[in-house]
């Protein structure tokens, strides 16, 4: 039993993990219609931002998230208004290549101005502790990242539903020239959007340096996990990738341990054709 | 004749390198209700579009209070008091009727204002504050129209344009809906208005231009244009 | 002999009745017009007899065949062939192919199918729009391509939703008399239409649908002055002016 | 206007381009010899393949260049074959075996390479291999440690590393004597792997040997690598609870492999990895205490110069080639002696006839002081029958000889003392 | 008929150049040139195979490296685990890829748009993972040829190219005869009216399941055939190598990048992205930073926002410029 509930719980904090990562996937999806193939490496840019304040300036990653996660929203600003906005409305592939050319571009900057080393920060307040829950182990710094992760999909979601902001990127979402009509200026909205989506990985790229080494392909298969997330979940919807992502942790969590490890994205990957072969719209899709 | 509000002068614009219009002249005096007529793909809602700041003319020139606004985005012009109420209603289906209409009031900032102007518009189309939390996509068509144009209203234009809204609805509500556009005068807005329905929208405007393959042939008070013989000939089918 | 029998026909979406038991019948032969309000239930009506939507309960009969919830491509190559109101043309194919497509239907061979949609493209007068992207036309034209494509596959039955919208004065004239034609080669058509002062001097015969059930059936001039119809759907005025216009 | 910094960055490349051609003509057309070097150089292995790279470029410096005071054998004379000097051409695979094909037939047909050093993945090694093999070229392996590799009985294919056959025959040795000397009371085995070319050969080797000495093997844990989290691999092996776990995990995974054993609070008796993380410096350095006690095989470490003296000048050298400078791993110092022990014996054949400088590869015992036993011989199939490694541990981050005893420098810790122990 | 019959001209054109390309004296001749040549034959003909689903039929599909795979699996297993020549195993592979594309994209044309997507990434990742495992098939270690007889029944050369050549070229014959066959055909018509409007497509009479499967089969069928080419071209199949979403990519990439849905557009992006990416490696991947990736990653970016809609929107662009020109002169 015990066995049971500790896997359950990795699954729901590495969950959590993917359901911040995802968060800024599924906005930029829902608001601009355009896949973000370079998510991923946006997240490992962070990580990087996140590990050279720790190595060189000794600043904690528990503090220097907020730095990663500007940064990113720079980048994905820069990105924006460099890149995607001659894309929005073209054909849907356009997007997703030129993006892709971008995930090839950075993860090759990086490893060119970088190295390919793997950068791990040895000592932070976080790393490598853990709470003892009764007879579970939590690991802090998973833990902290859940709690982020929870927190700022708290703050999205509100700041969508209930401020004018929100409002505007919702009407833009649903009709991008209605949503000019109505004195919103939709452009701005659209490299705020990508910014958030951005700020939003940043902040997991900024804390996982705790735990995790950061090394030129540690985004690609985040990447991934987060468009499964994203899709199984329904475009656009924040609830439902937060809940797909944490289906999907516990999942990987679940077959990784009791069908093998070898398996667990098999499984992952299959639920999503089994969801979507029910709910053609994901799970919460309209 | 006071000075105009608007005045469009030869404007030319198109898409995708297709011209669609050939030098469109026209104005708009403060509180008149002015209608565009002519057949289908004359022109007219491009003009529409190219006035609200949508697309831009290749060539001529837009005035707007004697400031040139060529080529402005559209949210700059709603700001500067012109509100487009585009054809097919374009509301924002998953939102409620409130919501519509707040949106429609996203220029101004002052909470009071955005109540005031609510409470009037509710006043005018009191079904919309029957139905204030219900979400757009499940009125009906002439209701929708209505919140459209409510919604329109929201931003205090000084000027709006109302794009086809007859399209798509029945009889009888195509009457009730044109009733709406002469009871928004009571606004104190002028109203530039596109309609195929050549017969009604020159029944209730007072002057009119009509427009064809671009350009625009005849214009004048509407009683004049409803006895022309040529407009009798080509837009009422009698 | 009935072409299209509607037997008692249900759709319900959730809990919305879209549809209540309407039955009806189109002759063959005829134009048989369908109005009502918003919202009465006609493109749904539409969608359960073209096959995009399968009825609660209720058939319908096509030249003889039941063809209640049999996909649309069914539907087509038994002979009923419908137009959207929304339009849909294949926005990245030229008019002309978007017309073949429809051709292939009847016509396997590549030779007779060209013949086939070049009769049609100028059947509805398009024959000046063929190598332009179906995409890049003025709504009317789409209207007129829909008809065109629709009238490629050699339909017994065409039913067309709202063509003449936005269609005003001399163009509602040619559109009429386009209409007049089609029935005169022989095809049935069944119309939904808003635009009253083209559908009443061609239809045969009117069906009413309000709030998703039939309230009226007949002849043009007795659904002009049937007071439920006025109330539900015409308005005082339209009808009024209907009326002049019989006259 | 918009489209202006697209503009530029299109002239840009396309100067590039030219500047590129331009530059790869420039090659002096004097008593040079051509030696193609073939590595991942991006990708998820490009960190390894980088220091190969320059672990040849080191060897290549040295054997170029007179340097009397390094005990390694050309060093002392300029060039070989009375003056001949290498030139590298570099190439990158990418860690992919289509690409390594194409660019081992590249470096041959276009730039006209004598023989290639290569290919780090095993994968990628055995058809760049072929290609050479087909064209009567060399190929000199340094670290690729796939066993198949030297048994396909190839003519003209060389390579320096033990493999992981030998590899594990030496852990179940260690272990062996372990339970005889130490007492020790280890009788079931595990393996976590990657599943790739190079884990699953290590792990199915694994088992060969643990088997044959008449071990359990009750844990056989695999793993995608570049894994996002090992939770559910380690909570595996935690529950099977093996005395003894083998690992093949390269780099990060191996990090967060570690981390997540301190996560879930569990440790096997002893832990012996393949050449993989473990043996990366840099790494050692990263996780700090948390990777110590981990043991493994290790042909070079910079705690093992003192058993092989003449490495150290050398490093200096190929600490300028590597940014950030880091000693010589026990892959990378493998390429190295590949380079070293080719150009011998092509001026010890006193010709550049490969058939010739073949035999002469075999028919000699090489001196090698960059190699753990002094020594390179090859028996038929190109394997180096003096491969050796020795196991070590980590401990406060440095790696200490525990095995063979007469390596030794340091008695084995074992068990591993538990996380909340150290 | 006139206008039906345009391209006639130009694909003998173009076809007659290829078959006449290795002959013509000069930078062509050098083996790595060859290479290039082979490959850009090869990825012209994978990515049209591609095409005929993602650009006429409207489905965009990362999977098409499992059929890809597949393919070179049947080859691979038909020379390394049975000993017979690869034809046989070419074929089946062929065969097995259409009936694999048709049990997985039964269920998954029920999906739209990016759930279609990002169902068949799935699909790949799931394909890759398992052959990762499946020993009989060689698993992570992948199959090797052993050095056996050149020759074109072993269809296996070590150092020459030329067959090789003739070989990509035989394939790419086949997939663009194929590719404008369909074209100009009722299934072509059909394919395109299910990709701009299945609802539409529907009400004419089209069965757009069918269409849909009809394209998945024929595009499996001849990425399956590209497939056993590229096994036999590299002598070594793993899943990585041949079953990845990079493979997919590339695909999608030159099709996107020639023109999604065009005749001509595979072989024209292949014969940019191909030589692009190939050089861009031979010169600078020594380097060793990465910086051919960093370039290629650039230049996609570059020439998707400079030409969204491929690089015949440009060639037609240029065309009917000068069709204007003269029209005006």
């Amino acid at each position: 039993m015990t066995l049971f509930l500790q896997i359950a719980l990795d699954g729901i904090l590495n969950g959590m993990l993917y359901a911040i990562v995802a968060l800024g996937l599924t906005l930029i999806w829902g608001v601009m219609d355009v896949i973000n193939f370079a998510h991923g490496e946006f997240l490992m840019i962070a990580m990087y931002v996140s590990y050279w304040l720790g190595f060189l300036m000794n600043i904690d990653p528990l503090v220097s998230w907020v730095a990663s996660s500007v940064f990113v929203f720079l980048l994905a600003f820069v990105t924006y208004k460099l890149m995607v906005s001659h894309l929005v409305g073209k054909p849907a592939l356009s997007a997703l290549l030129a993006t892709f050319g971008l995930s090839m571009f950075l993860k090759n900057l990086c490893l060119n101005r970088f190295s390919p080393n793997f950068k791990l920060l040895p000592v932070t307040v976080l790393s490598g502790k853990t709470i003892p829950v009764g007879s579970l182990i939590l690991s802090l710094p998973q833990l902290v990242i859940a709690v982020f992760s929870l927190a700022v999909i708290f703050i999205v979601y509100r700041f969508i539903a209930s401020t004018r902001m929100g409002w505007a990127i919702q009407a833009t979402a649903m009709d991008k020239e209605a949503a000019e009509l109505m004195g919103i200026d939709t452009e701005k909205i659209y490299g705020l959007v990508f910014g958030l989506g951005g700020a939003c990985v940043g902040i997991a790229g900024g804390l996982l340096p705790t735990y995790m080494p950061v090394h030129p392909e540690v985004g690609s298969l985040f990447g991934l996990i987060a468009f499964i997330c994203v899709a199984m979940g329904g475009f656009g919807s924040i609830t439902g990738s937060l809940f797909a992502s944490l289906l999907v942790g516990l999942v990987e969590a679940f077959a990784g341990f009791y069908i093998a490890p070898i398996f667990k994205y098999v499984a992952v990957f299959a639920l999503y054709l089994v969801i979507v072969m029910l709910k053609p719209k994901g799970l919460f899709g309209w | 004749m006071a000075d105009p509000i608007l005045k469009v002068t030869d404007v030319c614009a198109g898409y995708g390198g297709v011209p669609v219009l050939h030098g469109i002249s026209l104005e708009v005096c403060e509180g008149e209700l002015v209608a565009i007529v002519g057949a289908n793909g004359a022109g007219k809602t491009t003009t529409m579009r190219t006035i609200a700041g949508l697309m831009r003319p290749t060539r001529g020139s837009v005035e707007f209070y004697e400031e040139d606004v060529t080529g402005l985005p559209a949210h700059v012009m709603v700001k500067k008091g012109l509100t487009y109420v585009p054809e097919g209603r374009r509301l924002f289906q998953k939102l409620s009727v409130r919501e519509n209409l707040e949106l429609g009031a996203f220029t101004e900032r002052n909470r009071d204002v955005i109540e005031e102007r609510l409470a009037r518009v509710y006043d005018l189309f009191p079904i919309l504050k029957e139905r204030s939390d219900q979400k757009a996509e499940t009125m009906s068509g002439g209701e929708q129209q209505m919140l459209a144009i409510a919604r329109g209203l929201m931003s205090a234009p000084k000027l709006i344009l109302l794009d086809e809204l007859s399209l798509g609805l029945q009889p009888s509500l195509v009457e009730r809906v044109l009733r709406a556009v002469t009871e928004i005068r009571r606004f104190n807005v002028t109203v530039l208005m596109v309609e195929q329905r050549v017969l009604e929208a020159l029944e209730i405007a007072d002057r009119g231009y009509v427009i064809q393959s671009g350009r625009v042939v005849m214009s004048g008070p509407s009683g004049q244009l409803l006895n022309s013989e040529e407009v009798k000939r080509a837009y009422l089918g009698i | 002999m009935a072409l299209l029998e509607v037997r008692g026909l249900t759709m319900k979406f959730g809990s919305l009745l879209a549809n209540h038991d309407i039955s009806f019948d189109v002759e063959e032969g005829s134009i048989t017009g369908l109005i009502g309000p918003n919202g009465a239930g006609k493109t749904t009506l539409f969608n359960c007899i073209s096959g995009a939507y399968k009825p609660t309960a209720g058939k319908v009969l096509f030249a003889g065949s039941d063809i209640t919830g049999w996909p649309p491509y069914r539907v087509a190559r038994l002979g009923a062939v419908r137009t959207f109101q929304v339009v849909r043309p294949l926005n990245d194919m030229s008019v002309f192919d978007n017309v073949l497509v429809g051709a292939f239907l009847r016509e396997r061979d590549l030779t007779s199918a060209l013949d086939v949609a070049e009769c049609s493209l100028r059947f509805c007068h398009l024959e000046d729009y063929r190598d332009k992207l179906a995409g890049n036309l003025t709504i009317g034209l789409k209207k007129r391509l829909e008809l065109a494509r629709a009238l490629a596959t050699q339909p017994k039955l065409l039913m067309l939703d709202e063509v003449m919208a936005g269609l005003s004065g001399a163009e509602l004239k040619e559109a009429m008399e386009l209409l007049k034609e089609i029935k005169a080669q022989g095809v049935t058509l069944l119309v939904v239409e808003h635009v009253m002062e083209a559908l009443m001097p061609i239809a045969d015969k009117v069906v009413v649908l309000d709030g998703g059930v039939k309230i009226a059936e007949g002849p043009p001039r007795e659904i002009v002055e049937s007071e439920r119809v006025i109330a539900a759907y015409l308005g005082e005025k339209f009808s009024r002016r209907l009326k002049e216009l019989k006259t | 206007m918009k489209w202006h910094w697209s503009k530029r960055v299109l002239a840009l490349v396309v100067v590039l381009l030219f500047v590129g051609i331009a530059g790869d003509a420039a090659f002096s057309q004097e008593k040079v010899i051509k030696i193609g070097t073939l590595f991942p150089l991006t990708g998820p292995v490009a960190l390894a393949g980088q220091r190969c790279k320059a672990a040849v470029e080191t060897a290549v410096e040295v054997i170029n260049n007179s340097y009397p005071d390094i005990k390694v054998p050309l060093a002392a004379q300029e060039g070989i074959l009375g003056g001949y000097k290498i030139v590298l051409v570099h190439a990158d695979h990418q860690g992919k075996p289509d690409i390594g094909k194409t660019e081992a037939e590249r470096l041959f047909d276009q730039e006209g390479v004598y023989a290639i050093i290569g290919s780090y993945n095993s994968a990628v090694t055995k058809p760049a291999s072929l290609v050479a093999e087909r064209r009567k070229k060399l190929f000199m392996c340094g670290c690729s440690s796939s066993a198949e590799l030297t048994k396909r009985g190839m003519k003209y294919f060389f390579r320096m590393a033990p493999t992981d056959e030998t590899e594990s025959q030496e852990f179940v040795t260690f272990v062996k004597w372990l339970n005889e000397t130490k007492g020790a009371d280890l009788k079931t085995f595990g393996v976590i792997y990657e599943n790739t070319e190079f884990g699953k050969h290590a792990a199915e080797e694994a088992k060969k040997a643990i088997e044959a000495a008449g071990f359990q093997y009750v844990a056989d844990v695999a793993f995608n690598p570049g894994a996002t989290n090992l939770n559910s691999e380690v909570q595996m092996l935690k529950g099977k609870n093996p005395d003894v776990v083998f690992g093949a995990c390269l780099g990060a995974d191996y990090i967060l492999w570690v981390r997540t054993m301190k996560q879930l609070a569990w440790l096997p008796k002893v832990c012996l990895n393949y050449c993989s993380g473990y043996q990366d410096p840099i790494i050692a350095q990263q996780l700090g205490p948390d990777g110590d006690y981990f043991m493994g095989t290790t042909g070079y470490s910079p705690e093992l110069a003192e058993l092989m003296p003449a490495v150290a000048p050398v490093e200096e050298i190929y600490k300028t080639k590597i940014d950030p400078p880091v000693p010589f791993d026990s892959d990378s110092i493998q390429e190295a002696v590949a380079t070293f022990v080719l150009a011998q014996a092509i001026d010890k054949a006193g010709t550049l006839d490969p058939d010739k400088v073949a035999e002469t590869l075999y028919a000699n015992e090489w001196e090698s002081p960059l190699s753990l036993g002094g020594k390179v011989a090859f028996a038929p199939g190109g394997q180096n029958i003096k491969a050796m490694s020795v196991v070590t541990q980590l401990k406060d981050g440095e790696y200490r000889r525990v095995f063979p005893p007469e390596l030794a420098n340091s008695d084995p810790i074992f068990p591993i003392p538990s996380w909340d122990k150290r | 008929m006139r206008h039906r019959q345009s391209g006639f001209g130009l694909g003998c054109t173009i076809f007659g150049i290829l078959a006449i390309l290795p002959l013509i004296p000069g930078p062509l001749q050098g083996p790595f040139a060859k290479h290039v040549l082979v490959m850009v034959l090869l990825f012209a003909s994978m990515s049209q195979a591609w095409n005929l689903l993602g650009g006429y039929c409207g489905q965009v599909s990362f999977g098409h490296s499992v059929f890809f795979g597949i393919g070179a699996y049947g080859a691979g297993m038909a020379v390394v685990k049975y000993g017979l020549t690869p034809w046989p195993g070419a074929l089946l592979g062929a065969i097995i890829a259409s009936i694999v594309s048709l049990v997985i994209s039964y269920p998954c044309f029920r999906l739209k748009g990016h759930y279609f997507a990002i169902a068949t990434f799935a699909i790949v990742e799931i394909f890759n993972r398992l052959f990762m495992v499946w020993y009989w098939v060689g698993g992570a270690l992948g199959l090797d040829y052993p050095i056996i007889e050149e020759g074109w029944r072993n269809f296996m050369w070590y150092e020459t190219k030329t067959p090789y050549y003739y070989g990509a070229f035989a394939l790419f014959v086949l997939v663009f005869s194929t590719a404008r066959w369909i074209e100009r055909h009722r299934i072509g018509y059909y394919m395109r009216a299910v990709r701009d409007g299945q609802e539409a497509a529907e009400s004419l009479g089209v069965n757009s399941p069918q269409v849909k499967l009809t394209a998945m089969a024929i595009s499996a069928f001849l990425a399956a055939l590209c497939g056993a080419f590229f096994v036999q071209y590299n002598l070594r199949v793993d899943p990585p190598m041949v079953m990845s979403l990079d493979m997919s990519m590339r695909f999608v990439l030159i099709t996107i990048l020639g023109g999604l849905g065009t005749l001509w557009g595979p072989l024209l992006g292949a014969a940019v992205l191909i030589p692009l990416q190939e050089y861009t490696r031979a010169i600078w991947g020594g380097l060793g930073g990465g910086v051919d990736l960093i370039i290629f990653g650039l230049l996609i970016i570059v020439i998707v926002i400079r030409q969204p809609r491929g690089l015949m929107g440009f060639v037609s662009w240029v065309v009917g410029h000068r069709a204007r020109a003269r029209g005006r002169g």
